[in-house]
């Protein structure tokens, strides 16, 4: 099981490495270009002295190799530079802000799973019934609802309406405030949660091994339970993994609705400010926090499946 | 004649298409006595596995019993309630199926779903459950059964896998055993000592097969009766000797001198296979009359017409030709 | 961008999503190119402060925002931004993808190894993310928002090719073409391609749908279209602010994209039901 | 003696199989070792179960997979490592007829493109002539000229193997590898495919490479017989040797195991084989068949046996090939 868990954690390495050259491309060999062109219409907003401060400071000169070496030793020790706006070491600003984008996360997740993979049975084992409709007509339109906007609306209707729940901030971190951006940022994949388990139970239910099953002289509910169960679970975790990462991209966008104090809001304000730094330094943890949930949802899926075990 | 083990009068199967509904099967009848070994032989789409699935009751939509009898033991159990009908699934009559690559649940080992009969039927705890599946997977002849318990499906081979499902299936010694084309997805070499193995333990336990195929001379040779299906419907049922020695219906006669069998060559030369023309009408277009009509080389205007009635043979047989014999 | 690589059916009746998604998609579509025509004023110039924040009347059918300009219009001709937004650079991801997942399906060896691992390491990067850090180089603005989205979410597209050339790959009929002397290319593309389009359309379908609520997000975040032309994000970027005094601003906006991503989906489901009917049962 | 139409020369394949982390690398010897000729106009028999590599072979054969070792000669010409123009000639001269009907012609095109296609390739381009050849090769494998336009979905299994076979000899190839061109056909009209196959035969002077696990059907078409086991030949001669006078045990487990409703026993019944077929990945020591054969020695697992004559152009890899029978 520990090779499994080794093996699976190991290859975080090579992406990660793969993700810190690409972002390394994309901002320390473009930049050239958006440091002296600043807006569209070709005037620089930045005074010369600082320009060139922050051309000394990214170290535009020395020649590439040498460049992205230094910058790949820097980001391998938690070194991500310094922002340009606060002066601050990256890593510094980034600590504060990872367990409310995680705490965010885990929790738009959780409620995806449980409302989700709930609907998505129950619109299985009774296909063509009103909850069977009634759960895919709500999916389908649950995954074309723009994420901020739903947020924007529930702000409205639970928050100033209501006034039920706080319209937005993090407040003290307490439960109050994480429910309407968690619902906000869950309903996407909670949508597709519903339809890819309803799909991936009417296929198990549609399986050879569960005709042997009734067969066998099983009561429907005892085959569901012994066989139809962990067969179809197997299916889904597959998509849990997979949705982490659109997840990822969605609370960007969420937590800038709430101003939620996470790594997603940092960045939009660093992509303002033109802070390159930060703006790599969020990239680069919003990546790691994919891999890594990415990985412990494989892990359920090898417990679960004996077949990848042996492999 | 002591009352048969099973018997199947005029049973309809009705498939359910958008708007219409066909007659998959069409007042099928046979009798299979305890302990006896009959075979149900027919081509791809004629209807032989929905029999074999309405017998235990498997029906699902599209497809519907929508008349007949089926009578185990002298009680009719076709339309008995759902839970009645599940003491006698798997206690009373059991089946296997053609796939064994798909049969067996992947992500369960392969002696707990033998045990799982122990402890539906018999009401045994886990532990000895699991004790009888390794005696069962022994008298299988799987080997060495301690280790192979705990081994899940897709460690096995085809032919491992099919006698893990025929312990299942005989876990609880039924009355009768449903046999759907078992072999037919496995190696020659392996698909005789499966059938052995099958024919061994049924004669042992006293176990009467219904025994599902498209290949004559495999059912020939295992069973004592024969019955040839076309098109959802009987056409010829006599003596597994009488189906090769006599075939009496122009179809079973077609398929006979169509087949190239070992040793002809050297008796006769090659000769040139006779054929039967056109092709296997699909459920949507079953011809009128006798539904052979349109490749039958003996065709008369009675056959387009008038669906021939069964007229019966020696030992118990029956045709349905208007030209028989 | 949320999206799924085997997005499950309907069981709705007969072609009923079909209809529904193509009836929406033609609404949404006929309204950006009538735009002229059907708007009430001009989204940009017509500003009156006479008139600021009126709720829905006879008069303005959506009320007006801040600027006293008229909603309907604005959704209308912001429809013209949002659409070609999400139709262009869905254009792209599927042209990368499709090239990239054919070749690799098809040749194998070192390139499927390379463009796998490019996948996977897109796949890493939400693309909204990644969007986000191309937007931060090229600055706010139409073409790099295009330029953004086109190439962050290729990846879909390509792994759905890629799969289905690898599952064709040992059909008798390509290996007949290869013995027949077929090269590669044409093999490609005469015989792969034409019976890989049904699912590749259908993702194309639901990638613009998943693309338009990229736009939006990002025009809400302030990177879109500069202000004072309209797109249906960033015009709810704007609503924010008024959300209690004029709640209307952000509510029809929204509907816009929703009923729009909605008839999009709708028409990708029902162009897999209606393009591969049987799929399971045909395969299975 | 003809010039061989085709030789293979000691052909392997062999494929690397897992990855360097989960347990090692291990090399699957689909092919081991492979040689045997085809003489223009003689159908070669190619006979084994499930795993023994003859479809890996008839892939070498026609140029779909690399070779890891020997040679392959076709009309005096090399093939590995063909270049396109050495590919088209190669198209002109080895064809291959597909096992699924369903899967071997394109959906997406109908039958006269289908045929036609390839005959603009080859550089006929003239209007005329296309069509022509096109309605010919219908006329000659049974379809009528109105069905150029349709689409294969609009075919029977028996009508798209015709199309199939139709499209093989479209450019008027020597030798025609036939991968178990029936064995997925409705029972019924395999008889029409295996006429078909034999009257092109002759009307073309084509060489065939049957390969089948239908014994039966090999007997009637082959003129000489190559039976496979795990990647070698174990036996080859002509096909009434083969089947009245087998000498190695695998052979004659192959034609025990065939159900015998005719009691034409040539062979008897205990020279069926034993237990599960051996994997390709690790086969075991000495003589391949040794696990499963009946008449096993200290000797069989010791050493692999020679191919050794048992009389002209009749060879058997048995080291009891004079003893049995």
């Amino acid at each position: 099981m520990l090779l499994v868990l080794g093996r699976r954690l190991a290859n975080i390495i090579p992406t990660m490495l793969a993700v810190v050259a690409l972002v390394f491309l994309l901002f320390s060999v473009l930049p050239g270009s958006f440091i002296s062109g600043m807006n569209e219409d070709g005037r620089s907003t930045i005074d010369p002295a600082v320009m060139e401060r922050m051309r000394k400071e990214m170290g535009l000169d020395d020649p590439l190799i040498e460049r992205f070496a230094k910058y790949v030793a820097a980001t391998a020790t938690g070194d991500l530079g310094i922002s340009f706006r606060t002066r601050e070491p990256v890593t510094k600003m980034l600590a504060g802000r990872i367990w409310p984008s995680l705490k965010l996360v885990l929790a738009a997740m959780t409620f995806a799973i449980l409302v989700g993979v709930t609907l998505g049975f129950l619109a299985a084992l009774k296909p063509g019934s009103l909850i069977d409709t009634a759960a895919m007509v709500g999916a389908i339109s649950g995954l074309s609802l723009s994420q901020f906007w739903f947020g924007l609306m529930l702000m409205y209707l639970f928050a100033l309406k209501l006034q039920w729940l706080p319209s937005f901030g993090y407040g003290d971190g307490g439960l109050r405030n994480l429910i309407l951006p968690a619902i906000a940022l869950g309903v996407g994949p909670m949508a597709l949660l519903a339809r890819t388990t309803r799909a991936a139970v009417l296929d198990v239910l549609n399986a050879d091994f569960v005709r042997t099953a009734r067969s066998k002289g099983m009561s429907e509910r005892r085959v569901v339970e012994w066989h139809v169960l962990r067969n179809a679970l197997v299916l889904v975790i597959t998509i849990v993994g997979l949705q982490f990462g659109s997840l990822m991209g969605q609370a960007v966008v969420v937590e800038k609705l709430f101003a939620w104090p996470g790594v997603g809001s940092l960045m939009v304000d660093s992509v303002f400010q033109r802070d390159m730094p930060t703006v790599q330094g969020c990239i680069l943890m919003i990546v790691l926090f994919f891999l890594v949930i990415n990985t412990l949802v494989d892990l359920a899926y090898v417990v679960i499946d004996p077949r990848i075990r042996y492999r | 004649m002591t009352t048969p083990l099973l018997k199947v009068e005029n049973l309809r199967i009705a498939l359910a298409g958008d708007g219409v509904t066909y007659d998959a099967v069409e007042n099928v009848s046979f009798e299979i006595g305890r302990g006896e070994a009959f075979g149900l032989v027919g081509e791809s789409g004629c209807g032989k596995s929905i029999t074999a699935l309405s017998v235990m009751g498997l029906l699902r939509r599209p497809l519907s019993l929508a008349g007949g009898r089926i009578i185990l033991d002298g009680k009719e159990i076709q339309n008995v309630s759902a839970a009645e009908m599940r003491r006698l699934r798997g206690k009373r009559i059991a089946m296997i199926f053609q796939e064994p690559m798909t049969a067996l649940n992947p992500l369960s080992p392969v002696g707990r779903q033998i045990a799982e009969m122990f402890v539906l039927h018999e009401g045994a705890n886990w532990n000895e459950a699991m004790d009888r599946a390794e005696d069962a997977l022994r008298q299988v002849r799987v080997p060495s059964p301690e280790r192979r318990i705990k081994d899940y499906p897709h460690q096995l081979s085809g032919g491992m896998r099919q006698r893990v499902m025929i312990a299942i299936a005989l876990a609880c010694g039924p009355d009768l055993l449903v046999a759907d084309e078992p072999t037919t997805a496995l190696d020659v070499t392996v698909q005789a000592e499966i059938i052995d193995l099958m024919a061994e333990l049924c004669a042992a336990k006293g176990t009467a097969v219904l025994m599902i195929s498209h290949d004559l001379g495999l059912v020939a040779n295992m069973c004592q009766r024969v019955a040839v299906m076309y098109a959802g419907r009987i056409v010829e049922s006599q003596v597994a000797d009488a189906i090769f020695a006599t075939p009496t219906h122009p179809y079973t006669q077609g398929l006979i001198d169509s087949l190239p069998r070992l040793g002809e060559r050297a008796r006769r030369g090659r000769q040139k296979l006779s054929e039967i023309s056109g092709v296997v009408p699909s459920i949507a277009n079953y011809p009128a009359g006798c539904r052979f009509n349109p490749r039958c080389p003996a065709v008369t205007d009675v056959c387009r017409t008038i669906v021939p009635e069964a007229t019966p043979l020696p030992a118990d047989g029956v045709v349905r030709c208007h030209h028989h014999g | 961008m949320s999206l799924a690589l085997k997005l499950p059916r309907l069981r709705l009746k007969g072609g009923t999503s079909l209809w529904v998604g193509g009836g929406l998609v033609a609404i949404a579509i006929s309204s950006a190119i009538l735009a002229p025509w059907i708007a009430l004023t001009d989204p940009v110039l017509d500003a009156n402060l006479m008139n600021a924040e009126l709720p829905p009347s006879w008069e303005f059918p959506f009320g007006t925002d801040a600027q006293g300009r008229d909603i309907y219009s604005r959704i209308v001709w912001g429809a013209r931004v949002s659409l070609s937004v999400g139709i262009i650079s869905q254009i792209c991801n599927s042209l990368i993808g499709v090239t990239l997942g054919l070749t690799a399906g098809y040749w194998g060896g070192w390139w499927d190894d390379l463009v796998s691992g490019l996948t996977n390491l897109m796949l890493a990067i939400p693309s909204l993310v990644f969007a986000l850090a191309i937007m931060a180089i090229l600055g706010p603005g139409l073409v790099s928002l295009v330029i953004a989205l086109g190439l962050t979410s290729w990846s879909y597209s390509c792994r759905i090719a890629r799969a289905q050339v690898l599952s064709l790959k040992s059909q008798g009929y390509i290996q007949a073409a290869r013995i027949l002397g077929y090269g590669d290319l044409r093999i490609m593309f005469t015989q792969i391609l034409p019976n890989i389009l049904g699912p590749l359309i259908v993702i194309a379908t639901l990638g613009m749908g998943g693309a338009i609520l990229a736009e939006a997000a990002l025009s809400f975040l302030g990177l879109g279209i500069r202000p004072p032309f309209p797109s249906w994000g960033s015009m709810l970027s704007e609503a924010r602010d008024q959300i209690t005094t004029a709640p209307w601003l952000s509510v029809f906006p929204g509907l816009a994209i929703f009923f729009t991503v909605l008839g999009l989906n709708l028409l990708g489901d029902g162009l897999r039901d209606y393009l591969d009917p049987q799929s399971t049962t045909r395969r299975g | 003696m003809a010039e061989p139409l085709l030789s293979l020369d000691d052909l392997a394949v062999h494929f690397k199989v897992g990855n360097a982390l989960a347990g090692g690398i291990k090399t699957l010897k689909a092919v081991d070792g492979v040689t045997l000729d085809v003489k223009p106009g003689e159908c070669l028999g190619l006979v084994g179960e499930s795993g023994c590599g003859k479809s890996t072979l008839a892939l070498a054969i026609m140029g779909l997979l690399p070779p890891t070792r020997g040679a392959m000669n076709v009309d005096g010409q090399q093939i590995s490592g063909a270049t396109p123009p050495d590919r088209m000639k190669m198209a002109r001269t080895v064809q291959m007829v597909f096992q699924d009907p369903y899967a071997s012609l394109n959906p997406r095109q109908t039958v006269r493109r289908t045929l036609a296609d390839p005959l603009r390739l080859h550089g006929i381009t003239d209007k005329a002539e296309v069509e022509a050849r096109v309605i010919d090769m219908m006329a000659k494998v049974g379809l009528r000229p109105e069905q150029a336009d349709r689409y294969p979905h609009e075919f029977s299994g028996g009508q798209r193997q015709r199309i199939g076979i139709a499209r093989a000899l479209i450019l008027k190839p020597k030798l025609v590898l036939c991968d178990e061109p029936v064995s997925a056909l409705d029972v019924s009209i395999r008889a029409q495919i295996i006429n078909l196959l034999l009257e092109l035969k002759d009307e073309m002077g084509l060489a065939y490479i049957m390969i089948s696990h239908d014994l039966g059907v090999v007997e009637h078409v082959s003129d000489r017989v190559a039976v496979m086991y795990l990647g070698r030949i174990v036996e080859q001669g002509g096909w009434q040797e083969i089947f009245e006078n087998p000498r190695h045990p695998y052979t004659r487990a192959l034609i025990a195991a065939i159900p015998d409703p005719f009691h034409r026993a040539a062979i008897s019944a205990d020279a069926k084989a034993r237990g599960e077929i051996a994997s390709a990945l690790n086969p075991p020591s000495g003589c391949h068949f040794n696990p499963r054969c009946p008449l096993k020695a200290d000797i069989c697992t010791a050493e692999y046996p020679a191919f050794g004559e048992v009389s002209p152009g009749h060879r058997a890899a048995c080291h009891f090939r004079d003893r049995v029978g």
